[in-house]
């Protein structure tokens, strides 16, 4: 895979690939539950990683099974590599890795190494491509010891990272994920962020990932959406210009990130205290320097 | 084959009630020999198993013709005591959901329940003449056989129930004389066409056979695609956690603890 | 089979059938099964089912999703009645019983909690039992999420259907398999959890009391009544037998009477 | 209930209630896999808050199974109430209430008011008293009106809201969480907090849960604990006490809260930085003093 240049593409760049596009759904569950996605378009565009911020059902899982075609909308448009993916799901699915919420259920093989290689195999390729690819998939993941492990055995991170390398073993241009931070520890969660910024960077895959761990956000994304209850998409922009409008987050009853409230508070009792920072090493910077002037 | 769909007020009583008779009397000396604590310790296997069972009777595999019971992975992991109660267990759920007839539970568990003996035994016969190397195999054989007993004995019970003929007479439930009837419709087209009493004398060797002929052709696609099912599930649950198989289902499980405990090795 | 409908119908619902008290309801369920069982003519067959129907129209019950369950037996019953009886009477005999019970089941199921309808099976069965009927009904629901969880996965990863039958049904199959483990692990946890929670050998159902005396002796007097029919057309059938239509026509008139004063009310 | 006066316990204190002990057990599984659950001894004072830390893997749910009975340990000893409890179980249960991790395997009965009432009856309560208690649950979390609701139909922090009622419905003094704040938004995390705080200090209730949300613990915690993978426990004191301890927790692969790195960080530069602070509040007192002075 050869490395592109994927950076410095703004939502609103004309010229910028868009991989999916959601205006305006609205869906209405059996029970009466309706979830209308509108307010702003949501895009994630090529080489990008966007997060999906909400409180619990705000309509964040919503919003990806509608990317992923697992729901029709029926209202308003979805569309991602340019077709609607409940329509013809089949002919873009290779192009698309996920990883859901429960992981545990994603796992359907008696092996690890079988179950990465269970995209291939249904695909038809040969046995030699499918090896490969499995090994590099779990090399990605540094989980190559796992290959012959039973996954009902691993832990839930280790089981995560198996979910991901499946979903990482056709090269997808996009990769959907789920709360995929949900259960992990610090250590998973950081090689987790890098791993995510190294195939942004280096194989130019779009990712979108719902959270509601406000405090990753910063560090992983290049936007960020936010959900109001009932699915409205409140905001959107960098980390920056979202965590800047703190009255929009609380309504979407979001906690703004430590640091973020914490520089506000600052400002609050003395204006001459420095803009949010949004990285411990960049706030210590921040405070060292408000203080020394 | 695991359950009749013969609908309620159809079969003669006395086979009915036979049948509630015979599956009560087995339950109630499973139960008695199951006192222990070990036994309660199982109580939501039984549930989970009997769910599991009612789960993959709901999605067919091709609509309506065909779908895949289970019933021998269930005895399998259950032992005798408890597939004779998850049998009744299943049968009442489905009868509760219409699915079947509530007063041929009885003889509707003792199928399932026959379904799950024998292919418990069979498959521990098997596995034992085969090695434990191969259970696919052995669950394979021990399913076709199990199926096959079984389809003979539904063919034995309608034989024995007589609803096929003239033997109806002596139990009143589809006397061909009680089904003519007069109404005002019995002199026009529609009566003549539909609702005239038709051939009365039918032999009752006819029904008969015509009923196990389609029993008996449909009967071994179902077989097969079970047995293969079988073979696949008790294969994988072999690898994966061969305690559950072989040493007998009483035995304590492991106790796999969710989330993220099994991390350190 | 959607059983999250039938369980927020038999909760939630507000009919006087869910005011009724579980045992009365049970009685009447009886009642009318000894009603098919004795029958043998279809015209007092068919006046129970439009009997039930009317019914369920006036106490508004969600037709939709019980009538094709009540239906689902219908497709069996005409198997075996193709099979096995000796003529086209005797066949629609056969469909038309199966439908009527399974619609008396289902509107059963319908208006009552099943805990209500499992603690009367729990009553007069030996522990095991009563609490595994209990365990297996909350069970389905975890499971049918889970297999739906799996196929989705699937669906995801490579797709069911389509151009690799023996591939696809291989992954079906292994699905089962991981959903068979995933149960066995569910059950321990299941019972390490009753254990916390107080069990020790008997799930305890407190038995809803009745909310409405009224509905439930109409429920087992009506009931009754319909046997009464049954029973009298089953022995004195020669003599009646030329009345029969009158038995369905007089049910359809009560269906629709039903639906108009529905639709004045409204 | 009355109110009493739980405050003021420190873990060394000879003259606390001892609620909880765990002295230095060992569990191995049947794969092999072994946690030592030793160092120093767990403890659990009547009327506070403890909270178990450690990274995936390290043991957490095994020493909450252990308290609750359900792991018999093969070496050590572990008592709850003066009494073992896998040996006794029977004779305390009444006095405990457990959320465990899948709520949604937790909830057994089909409508919420009944499974609240799961506990009494089956305790043989009367049926007028059953009711009231479950009252008095669902009104303490404040979800009354989803007393006739089928749980299937809930929402994730409905369903952990309804399983904590049904916990607290016998009015325990020992609560046992096991990572009750996953998949809260932080709203519903507040309120549970709150929640938890109340109970401690009116009810003299103890509470021991387990989290890898290492940020809520100054919020909530009256102790902590930490797990080192493979058990064992690593440090325990005040949240101050524990997160002084930066390289301990390190090692055990635990993030120390954002406002504790950034006061290190602080420290490393400028060594009249103030000490830690642990809320937002106090750290921006704490930073403006650090200015003015």
């Amino acid at each position: 895979m050869t490395t592109h240049d994927c950076d410095h593409i703004h939502p609103d760049d004309p010229n910028a690939e868009e991989v999916v596009r959601i205006s305006c759904v609205r869906h209405t569950y059996e029970d009466g539950t309706s979830v209308h996605l509108c307010g702003l378009d949501f895009l994630a565009h090529r080489g990008k990683r966007v997060a999906v911020l909400g409180p619990n059902g705000a309509g964040k899982t919503t919003m990806l099974y509608h990317i992923l075609g697992l729901l029709k909308p029926q209202e308003g448009a979805v569309s991602v590599f340019g077709v609607s993916p409940s329509e013809e799901w089949a002919s873009i699915r290779r192009r698309v890795g996920v990883v859901l919420q429960n992981v545990d259920e994603q796992i359907i093989s008696p092996t690890v190494g079988d179950d990465v290689a269970f995209s291939p195999r249904q695909y038809g390729l040969p046995e030699s491509e499918v090896r490969e690819r499995v090994d590099r998939a779990l090399g990605l993941l540094g989980i190559e010891e796992l290959a012959d492990r039973v996954p009902h055995n691993l832990s839930g991170g280790e089981k995560r990272k198996v979910a991901l390398a499946g979903a990482l073993v056709m090269d997808p241009e996009l990769l959907v994920l789920d709360e995929p931070f949900e259960g992990l520890d610090p250590k998973s969660r950081q090689s987790l962020l890098d791993l995510l910024e190294r195939l942004a960077r280096e194989r130019c895959m779009t990712v979108v990932l719902s959270t509601h761990d406000i405090d990753t956000v910063p560090e992983f994304a290049d936007f960020a959406y936010v959900l109001a209850p009932g699915g409205t998409i409140a905001l959107r922009g960098t980390p920056e210009e979202v965590f800047a409008n703190a009255h929009v987050l609380a309504q979407g009853n979001i906690k703004p990130p430590i640091l973020a409230e914490l520089f506000s508070r600052l400002r609050q009792r003395d204006p001459s205290a420095p803009a949010t920072a949004l990285t411990v090493d960049e706030a210590a910077d921040a405070l060292d320097a408000w203080r020394r002037c | 084959m695991s359950h009749i769909h013969i609908p309620d007020g159809v079969l003669p009583v006395w086979l009915w009630l036979s049948g509630w008779v015979i599956a009560a009397a087995l339950i109630w000396f499973a139960s008695t020999r199951s006192r222990g604590a070990d036994v309660r310790r199982k109580v939501p296997l039984v549930g989970i198993i009997s769910a599991l069972v009612l789960v993959s009777m709901s999605s067919e595999i091709v609509p309506i013709a065909y779908h895949i019971n289970l019933t021998v992975v269930a005895g399998v992991l259950l032992g005798p005591q408890l597939a004779i109660v998850s049998a009744f267990v299943v049968q009442v759920v489905l009868a509760l959901l219409g699915h079947g007839g509530v007063t041929v539970i009885g003889l509707n568990t003792l199928m399932t329940m026959a379904e799950m003996l024998l292919g418990w035994a069979l498959f521990r016969a098997f596995v034992r003449v085969l090695g434990r190397t191969r259970v696919r195999a052995a669950s394979g054989i021990a399913t076709v056989v199990t199926l096959a007993i079984t389809t003979t004995l539904l063919v034995g019970l309608v034989a024995a129930s007589g609803v096929t003929g003239a033997t109806a007479r002596e139990t009143g439930a589809l006397d061909p004389q009680n089904l003519t009837f007069a109404s005002p419709f019995s002199e026009g087209v529609v009566g003549v066409g539909l609702f005239s009493g038709g051939e009365k004398a039918t032999a009752p060797a006819v029904g008969l056979k015509r009923f196990a002929t389609i029993v008996y052709t449909l009967g071994p696609v179902g077989w097969l695609i079970e047995a293969l099912v079988t073979a696949a599930i008790l294969g994988y649950v072999a690898r994966v956690r061969p305690s559950l198989i072989f040493e007998g289902p009483l035995a304590p499980t492991e106790r796999i603890l969710p989330g993220d405990e099994l991390g350190v090795h | 089979m959607d059983v999250a409908v039938l369980d927020r119908s038999a909760v939630s619902g507000r009919s006087h059938l869910h005011l009724a008290a579980p045992r009365a309801k049970l009685l009447a369920f009886a009642l009318l099964l000894a009603s098919i069982v004795v029958t043998t003519n279809l015209f007092v067959v068919l006046a129970l089912l439009l009997v039930l129907l009317a019914l369920v129209a006036a106490e508004r019950l969600p037709a939709r999703s019980m009538l094709p369950l009540a239906a689902y037996p219908a497709i069996f019953a005409a198997v075996f009645a193709f099979a096995s009886a000796p003529d086209a009477l005797a066949a629609a005999l056969i469909v038309a019983k199966a439908v009527t019970a399974a619609l008396a089941a289902v509107t059963l199921m319908f208006t009552t909690p099943y805990p209500q309808v499992f603690a009367a099976v729990q009553r007069v069965t030996p522990g095991l039992v009563g609490d595994a009927l209990l365990m297996t009904y909350r069970a389905i629901f975890i499971l049918a999420d889970k297999l739906a969880d799996l196929t989705r996965a699937i669906r995801l990863r490579a797709g069911i259907a389509g151009t690799h039958p023996v591939r696809s049904a291989k992954a079906t199959t292994r699905a089962l398999g991981g959903l068979l483990l995933y149960s066995v692990d569910l059950a321990q946890r299941e019972y390490d959890v009753l254990v916390l929670r107080g069990y020790s050998g008997r799930l305890k159902v407190a038995e809803h009391p009745s909310r409405s005396p009224i509905t439930d002796r109409m429920l087992v007097a009506g009931a009754l009544a319909l046997l009464g029919v049954a029973t009298v057309w089953r022995i004195y059938w020669i003599g009646l037998i030329d009345y029969s239509w009158m038995l369905p026509a007089l049910a359809l008139l009560g269906l629709g009477a039903t639906f108009l004063f529905r639709g004045r009310k409204r």
